[in-house]
């Protein structure tokens, strides 16, 4: 007969994995996960901060993408509040613009007297180098990119990695099949990353864990980020070779392998902020068990404070697990189970016992 | 047909003012005021670098502009025009960064590869084309998106890329590569490569219409068979025109790479194939037209920047442009069957076939 | 008595831009008569017909149809009155199948199913037609195609059949086939409208006859008292020209020579071109009779070499040009008069001095080298146009804007610029009128004077034996016997052009 | 005008060819051969390979589904070049289509969305048909121009409307979707079959299950347009009278064919199917809701899908699943499926190589032995295709068959000249 499927329930769990739920034979966990993180900057003094006008320069798809904009926004909110700024201004990237316009914004937010500018997105690290010569009295920030060596520019960079490392632990702890699965959007080194600590992360957890690594389209082709789509098929190709816990770390593409583990019957983890908070996901938020999180927020917001209070030395130069720049989201309750797990292993990497390393090694 | 100045100059005024007419009501709806948009747009001129990067963007859009035309010339659709620039930027970056050479002869060898590169991209639709009879519009769809992952792989840190932050790059080219700009100060640096793009342009105006193989060109374009009549060899003449096409839009990305980024970015931007396409049909096809349709995009992409700083939606700009060339095609046929009849009118009542009664004429 | 009228046209006139095209027509045809329309080229003839037909409206006049004032938005209303026509130029699409083409618009009577197959099949029996109905239009010959037109018309229900020049095409012997249909038919009581430029065909099949210059009626002829002669004159108002040669100028210089040409069908061992030889001595023409698609399109394209022959070689002035281009062979000195000027001839949209470059793009006065020679084309097209008559108002106009005539006498002045050795006349005069059909044949002659060798493939038999010297006859891609122009009748080479015995012979 | 297309037919001189002696095989019994040889040369190229994904159940969902955006764009080119418009447009029409599926499923469910997206679509149908039915505008010229305005109106809109509610200016909120039916009874039966590994049962019951499984109105009802229009087209009146509107306007014309209303209608109706593609990619289950660029050149390559099924409905529909197939084989399978794909591609052309020697074309034979060979070698010579190259699988295979294959294809005659009433000869 034919039938109308409700929720997937109509299928068999996830292709290979189904029948030896058993999951994976799990590495033993290292021990000394009492001591908890050296603590947020953002706990740190409050700073007035309203003589600031504050100019953010997004990447393309601005405020409201959803995610790595969003959560500079959402740091900017944040000091907005915290240290009383006045005044502040956000301009956001055209797909495909030229070298000039991104230029062109940063000169109108420097003219018109904003300091510090934040540029959100590696793509701009030319753009800041040039125009951050001609205003070197305006304070410059470019999230994503330590490259510019200037006296007034700041480098905003994330250990994601890191961060990738722990869900990598948290897919090997959940996967019923040992066997896991990562979707990166467009590969470049940036997403390489996260496909680096995930894998090791896996491997750590569980050696025997089979990794499912694939990319939706080749580094130049950024529709990769932009195709739910293909997202999907990616993500659905993992699952029916095996994979049972997915992480994506593809953009606006990673609705589509949300959507894939939700309709196979399996996991999936999110990435940049707290996915299964996140509106545009909130159909498959039940497969989500943790996100891992890019704390772009953070970054701006103590960039801020420190042009505030003149303590730009006291940035970190990369913001890690250490300085809670990185981290795991919670939401959901799913990973409750294997927190002290991760923070186990979260610790060993602030100690500097395990490093993980930001290239995948094939 | 010869068209007189005001039916090359009415249609494009009527399709700019059609489109300004156009944005206003999206704006309106969009409870922004049309005056703070448009004035924001004029003022950019006179502000920052707004004014010289709209000439420089001009130059790109140019030359892309220019290359579309020379297939457009013979009824070739060279949607590749993309596809070929990309792919000859990547190479004219990865050879520009890789060989040691006195100034000047590095840039002409810089420019060179560009140029074989885009020919030698555009020569599969081609030949495609002239011995398998593949619809060069096909063909060229397929291989902007196959270019796209060849770019991918030279650029890669397996071939030829290097990796700056979380970017990668082909290797810098050195000074001596470089084609040096004109300073205007605070208002930026206009690109050596603009007089380059603008004596691109003269030598079409001269191929196309003080040279036998322009005559040619044009007339396979106007009528296959006339000219296959005419002693002119359709093949060759497929050939030679995709591969001046490709050449020409090999050349596209140099203003840039040469005057300002001297490197080849993952993330350099994509899309002025396609812009070349508009530009081209703006200007009709001639050097002259498409000079002042460059102009026009790339203001109006410039626009974006300064109409976000005042809070007006930048997707504006994206619908006037296609306002712009819908109507101003609209506008040319117009005028154009308006130019036709009156030709008509005027043949007939010269030759005094019917000296009655014309008035009532122009029934088309 | 008007009750017997069919059509009544009454003061019709047509306005285009720049030309009036009918001026107060006045036209009236009784009912089950064939009526003929003459008129020189251009007179408005197509023009009256589609205003009948409802393809075009006119600006002012009237129109009764069996005695009741019809206005016609479209061909439609005009069927729906019994109107039918079949076009000048065929109205038919390739890619569609026969039956496909007769039904379409008239779907409405018998579907599109059986019912239609089964009435279209009556129809094709009792006009000739014996094509499968399902295969593509394209593979028919032209008098199927004519005999689809007059299929199409019947399947409406037309009871007013307008013929627009319907023998143009055809041979002698077709023509007669075509004739029987249309006495029959006016047996069963159909009227006709017949139009044509050969005015012995009006005489011979025509109750009355109007005439139409330069787009008014100038009046009406009875066929059984009015000679040709009458007719031409009543049409242009001056005495109708021959296209007589004087006296004979043949050489013994060959110049033209083809032997065992053979073109190959692309994509299969079929030939459309088998085994052709002949041989154009300086001064002399040679005449090509066939009906249309029996090779002569493809022999005169692949001595220009615009088509590769598989075989033969093809000599010019004892060189042999069978692998050269075709510019090359027009440099070797080819001129060459294309059947279809604006296919083959002309750059509509250009100017006329850059129509003059057309072919000649290589060579003194309109290039140097590499380099093109506006002002000397410019000059060179001046001077076309004042030794052929081009009626332009100057050479900056475009090639569209001049009417048929001037323009294939611009093609014409062109390609005997050149000074070539060899002209190639493709059907030179088709579709132009009397005046400038008399400057052509003029031309022609005088250069065969000087030393020309021409090829000339023409429809108009009459042209063809009054121009050549000698005639050979194509058939089915070969050259199947030759005649002597002054004994041969039309009648016989329509015979030989068919494959069919003459008609004293099968009696 | 310049671009793209030559000036109106002139009559030509009329040349009689010879009969077609073509053996007379009905269209549909064609494109099974074609399917079952498909499907044979696949299976066997899966046996050997020890692929399964080659024709596993979720390779053929994710073909159809990729497929779907691709079909309904080629079946709108369809339509409009029929009547004989080129439409270019179809990408900016697709584009209007994505942004009104999703604005009509926000507020009225996904049958809202479906009429929303069509209507959407038909307005850039409309637009296109003014410009080039009513003022002649070169074809190609007015499809660039829709393209962008499709892009930019679809932009402004979505910051109009959808921002207030996602938050996001290039998304739009999550909107109602299809929901998904399956012939529950026989796809189990089938993946127990599929999951038997029997030699072309197992491959056959598993392109049935991918077909039969999860299946949306929206996908039952794109399917079935393929036939449906194939009959509109090809067996009704209406479709006789559109088809000559692209073979011979003039001629339509003089038979009281209303040719503007007829190149209208199609264009409409192909600008509703592309929007109806747009839609395909937003209300679908596992779909993306609105998002900008989302059609990402589908309108394009649905074009092109189109040329490669010679303008007819079978042949599109073969065109957009092996693109589709092609794409979303790459896309799961990754390398290795592509590599077999190569090698099914090798066994392919060792059936062509057969047929050819058969007929005695020895040229093409041995053409067809010489890339054998070469697939083959590059076949066993790497073990992984270049990772930056395989996403483009489908775009080489639609070239390579389209070198192969074009010259037999034949459009309409008329398609892409510009037609004016009265002005036949
Ligand atoms: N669509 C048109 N636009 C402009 N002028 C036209 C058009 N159709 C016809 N004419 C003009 O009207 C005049 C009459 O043309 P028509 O076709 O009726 O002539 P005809 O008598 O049929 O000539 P022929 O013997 O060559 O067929 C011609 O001068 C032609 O230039
Ligand atoms: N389809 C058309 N569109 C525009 N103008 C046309 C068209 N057809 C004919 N004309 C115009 O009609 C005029 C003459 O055309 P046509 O060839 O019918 O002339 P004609 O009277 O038959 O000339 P001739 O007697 O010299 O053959 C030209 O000026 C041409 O521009
Ligand atoms: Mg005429
Ligand atoms: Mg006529």
């Amino acid at each position: 007969g034919c039938a109308k499927d409700t929720g997937g329930g109509t299928n068999a769990p996830a292709g290979g994995g189904g029948n030896q739920a058993a999951g994976c034979k799990l590495a033993p966990v290292p021990q000394g996960g009492g001591g908890s993180a050296a603590g947020s900057t953002a706990a740190g003094p409050k700073v007035d901060a309203s003589a600031l006008k504050v100019g953010l320069a997004f990447d393309i798809g601005g405020r409201g993408d959803a995610s790595f904009n969003d959560s500079a926004a959402a740091g900017l909110d944040k000091a907005k509040a915290d240290f009383g700024l006045k005044e502040t201004k956000e301009l956001t990237a055209a797909p495909n613009e030229t070298e000039d316009a991104k230029q062109s914004r940063l000169r109108q937010l420097a003219q018109e007297g904003f300091s510090p500018i934040v540029a959100v997105g590696f793509a701009y690290a030319k753009s800041v180098e040039a125009v951050a010569k001609s205003f070197p009295n305006t304070k410059f920030a470019v999230v994503d990119d330590d490259t510019v060596k200037l006296p007034n520019v700041t480098g905003l960079v994330f250990a994601e990695e890191q961060g990738s490392f722990l869900v990598g632990v948290a897919a090997a702890h959940k996967s019923k099949g040992c066997h896991v699965g990562f979707v990166g959007g467009v590969n470049v080194p940036l997403i390489q990353k996260f496909e680096a600590g995930f894998k090791q992360g896996v491997k750590a957890a569980a050696p025997d864990a089979k990794v499912e690594s694939e990319y939706i389209t080749p580094a130049g082709d950024f529709t990769g980020f932009q195709d739910p789509a293909k997202g999907n098929v990616v993500a659905a190709g993992e699952i029916s070779r095996g994979a049972d816990v997915v992480y994506q770390a593809a953009g606006a593409s990673g609705k589509g392998v949300f959507e894939a583990a939700k309709s196979k019957n399996v996991l999936a983890i999110g990435v940049d902020s707290d996915q299964y908070n996140q509106k545009t996901v909130e159909n498959s938020k039940d497969v989500i068990i943790t996100s891992m999180l890019k704390r772009v927020d953070v970054a701006v917001y103590d960039f801020v404070r420190a042009v505030a209070g003149n303590t730009l030395d006291s940035l970190p130069k990369r913001f890690d697990l250490k300085v809670d720049g990185i981290g795991y989201a919670t939401s959901g309750g799913k990973i409750d189970d294997i927190k002290a797990t991760l923070d186990a292993y979260k610790q060993q990497i602030i100690d500097g016992k395990i490093t993980v390393s930001d290239k995948p090694s094939n | 047909m010869k068209t007189t100045l005001r039916g090359k100059l009415l249609p494009p005024a009527l399709a700019i003012l059609f489109s300004v007419l156009l944005c206003t009501v999206a704006l309106l709806i969009s409870g922004d005021n049309p005056l703070d948009a448009f004035g924001a747009m004029i003022g950019q001129l006179f502000r920052g670098t707004t004014a010289v990067d709209t000439v420089n963007s001009a130059a790109v859009y140019y030359l892309a502009g220019l290359a579309v035309a020379i297939g457009f010339q013979m009824n070739l659709f060279n949607i590749g025009v993309e596809g070929q620039y990309r792919f000859a930027a990547v190479i004219a970056a990865i050879v520009g960064g890789g060989v040691v050479l006195p100034p000047v002869i590095h840039t002409v060898v810089i420019i060179v590869v560009a140029v074989l590169a885009g020919a030698l991209y555009a020569l599969v639709p081609a030949l495609l084309k002239v011995y398998r009879g593949v619809s060069e519009v096909i063909s060229t769809i397929m291989l902007n998106a196959i270019a796209i992952g060849l770019i991918a792989y030279l650029v890669s840190t397996d071939a030829f890329g290097v990796q700056i932050g979380n970017n990668i790059a082909t290797k810098p080219i050195p000074e001596s590569g470089w084609v040096p700009g004109i300073p205007f100060g605070e208002s930026g640096t206009l690109f050596g490569f603009v007089f380059v793009a603008g004596l691109v342009g003269a030598g079409y105006w001269v191929l196309l219409n003080r040279t036998r193989f322009g005559f040619e060109l044009r007339a396979s374009g106007e009528s296959p068979t006339a000219a296959t009549a005419g002693g002119v060899d359709a093949r060759k003449m497929v050939l030679t025109a995709m591969l001046l096409s490709g050449g020409v839009a090999g050349l596209t990305a140099l203003p840039e790479l040469l005057g300002r980024d001297h490197e080849y970015l993952q993330t350099s931007p994509a899309g002025y194939g396609f812009a070349g396409i508009a530009v081209a049909l703006l200007g009709r096809n001639h050097p002259g037209g498409i000079a002042l349709g460059a102009v026009l995009w790339a203001f109006l992409d410039k626009s974006a920047v300064s109409l976000d700083n005042v809070g007006v939606p930048q997707e504006i700009t994206t619908i006037m442009q296609g306002a712009i060339v819908l109507s101003v095609v609209i506008a040319y046929e117009i005028v154009r069957r308006m130019e036709l009849a009156a030709e008509q009118r005027r043949v007939g009542r010269q030759l005094g076939r019917d000296t009655s009664d014309i008035a009532a004429g122009g029934s088309v | 008595m008007a009750d017997d009228l069919a059509v009544e046209l009454a003061g019709i006139t047509k306005r285009f831009p720049g030309v009036v095209a009918n001026s107060d027509i006045h036209l009236e045809v009784r009912a089950g008569e064939v009526h003929a329309v003459c008129g020189e080229n251009g007179a408005g003839k197509s023009t009256l017909m589609k205003i009948l037909y409802g393809m075009l409206q006119p600006d002012e006049g009237t129109i009764k149809v069996n005695g009741d004032p019809v206005r016609f938005k479209n061909p439609s209303d005009a069927i729906k009155v019994g109107v039918g026509m079949v076009h000048q130029h065929f109205m038919l699409a390739d890619n569609l199948s026969v039956l496909e083409n007769i039904v379409l618009g008239a779907e409405g009577l018998h579907g599109i199913g059986a019912k239609a197959r089964k009435r279209v099949a009556e129809l094709a029996k009792r006009t000739g037609l014996n094509a499968d109905l399902d295969i593509a239009l394209e593979y028919l010959g032209v008098a199927d195609r004519q005999r689809v037109e007059i299929v199409k018309v019947l399947y409406r229900g037309a009871r007013i059949v307008i013929l627009d020049e319907p023998t143009a095409v055809l041979v002698p012997q077709e023509v007669d086939d075509l004739f029987d249909t249309v006495r029959q038919m006016r047996s069963d009581g159909f009227t006709f409208i017949f139009i044509s430029h050969k005015l012995d065909e009006v005489r011979t099949i025509a109750d009355s006859i109007t005439v139409i210059r330069r787009g008014t009626t100038v009046g009406t002829a009875d066929p059984k008292t009015t000679s040709s002669r009458q007719l031409a004159e009543m049409m242009v108002g001056s005495e109708l020209p021959s296209p007589e040669t004087r006296e004979s100028t043949v050489t013994d210089t060959a110049v033209l020579t083809v032997s065992a040409l053979r073109l190959a069908e692309s994509g299969s061992a079929r030939a459309v071109l088998d085994d052709i030889g002949l041989v154009v001595h300086s001064g002399e023409v040679l005449g090509i009779a066939g009906v249309e698609g029996n090779g002569q399109t493809e022999l005169v394209e692949t001595i220009m070499g615009m088509r590769r022959a598989s075989g033969g070689t093809i000599t010019l002035d004892g060189r042999d040009i069978t692998k050269l281009g075709t510019l090359a062979r027009r440099e070797a000195g080819i001129g060459y008069v294309a059947e279809d000027r604006t296919r083959h001839g002309l750059l509509l949209t250009q100017p006329l001095w850059a129509n003059r470059m057309l072919g000649y793009q290589t060579r003194k006065p309109v290039s140097k080298g590499q380099w093109l020679d506006i002002a000397g084309a410019r000059q060179d097209t001046q001077r076309i146009v004042d030794a052929y008559d081009v009626r332009t108002p100057g050479i900056d106009v475009a090639a569209a804007a001049l009417s048929g005539g001037n323009q294939q006498k611009l093609v014409v002045g062109r390609e005997l610029s050149g000074d070539p050795k060899l002209l190639i006349a493709s059907h030179p005069t088709r579709g132009v009128d009397v005046g400038a059909q008399a400057l052509i044949w003029e031309h022609i002659r005088q250069a065969r004077a000087d030393g020309l060798a021409v090829l000339l493939i023409s429809a108009d038999l009459d042209e063809l034996i009054g121009l050549s010297d000698r005639i050979v006859v194509m058939l089915r891609g070969r050259l199947v016997s030759e005649e002597d122009p002054a004994t041969v009748t039309a009648e016989d080479l329509g015979c030989a052009m068919t494959g069919s015995a003459p008609r004293e012979a099968t009696q | 005008m310049a671009a793209g297309i030559a000036d109106n037919p002139v009559a030509g001189p009329v040349h009689v060819a010879p009969p077609p002696k073509r053996r007379r095989i009905p269209g549909w019994l064609n494109g099974v051969l074609w399917a079952v040889g498909a499907i044979a040369v696949l299976a066997t190229a899966s046996y050997l390979t020890g692929n399964v994904d080659l024709t596993s159940s979720t390779t053929t969902q994710t073909a159809l589904r990729l497929a779907l955006p691709i079909l309904l764009a080629a079946l709108g080119g369809l339509w409009a070049e029929r009547a004989g418009v080129v439409n270019i447009g179809l990408e900016g029409m697709m584009i209007l289509g994505t942004w009104g599926a999703a604005f009509g499923s926000y507020y009225g469910g996904v049958w809202v969305g479906l009429l929303v997206a069509i209507v959407f679509g038909a307005i850039g149908g409309l637009l296109h048909a003014i410009a080039t039915v009513t003022f002649g505008v070169n074809h190609i010229v007015s499809g660039v121009a829709i393209n962008l305005l499709g892009l930019g109106v679809a932009k402004y809109l979505a910051h109009l409307v959808f921002q207030p509610l996602s938050g996001n200016p290039r998304q739009s909120p999550v909107v109602p979707k299809f929901d998904t039916y399956s012939a529950t009874g026989i796809t189990n039966w089938l993946a127990d079959l599929e999951s038997e590994q029997r030699v072309i049962v197992s491959d056959v019951a598993g392109i049935l299950r991918g077909l039969l499984t999860q299946v949306a109105p929206l996908t039952m009802i794109a399917i079935l347009l393929v036939p449906i229009s194939y009959l509109i087209l090809w067996r009704t009146r209406f479709g006789l009278r559109l088809r000559s509107c692209g073979e011979n306007p003039t001629a339509a014309e003089s038979l009281g064919v209303n040719v503007y209303a007829f190149k209208y209608t199609a264009v409409l109706i192909s600008g509703g199917l592309a929007g109806m593609g747009g839609a395909s990619l937003v209300l679908l289950k596992d779909g993306a809701d609105y998002l900008e660029n989302q059609t990402n050149g589908r309108g394009y390559i649905g074009l092109a899908a189109m040329i490669f099924g010679n303008w007819r409905p079978g042949g599109l529909l073969g065109g957009s699943a092996l693109f589709g197939y092609t794409d979303g084989l790459q896309l799961s399978g990754r390398g290795p499926a592509v590599l077999a794909l190569l090698y099914a591609a090798v066994l392919l052309l060792v059936v062509v190589v057969v047929v050819q020697l058969f007929r005695r074309k020895w040229f093409a034979a041995g053409a067809a032995v010489l890339a054998a060979g070469l697939l083959y070698a590059i076949y066993f010579s790497v073990d992984e295709l270049p990772r930056d190259l395989t996403p483009y699988a489908p775009h080489f295979v639609t070239l390579i068959v389209l070198a192969v294959a074009s010259q037999r294809l034949r459009m309409p005659q008329a398609d892409g000249f510009i037609y004016r009433r009265g002005q036949g000869s």
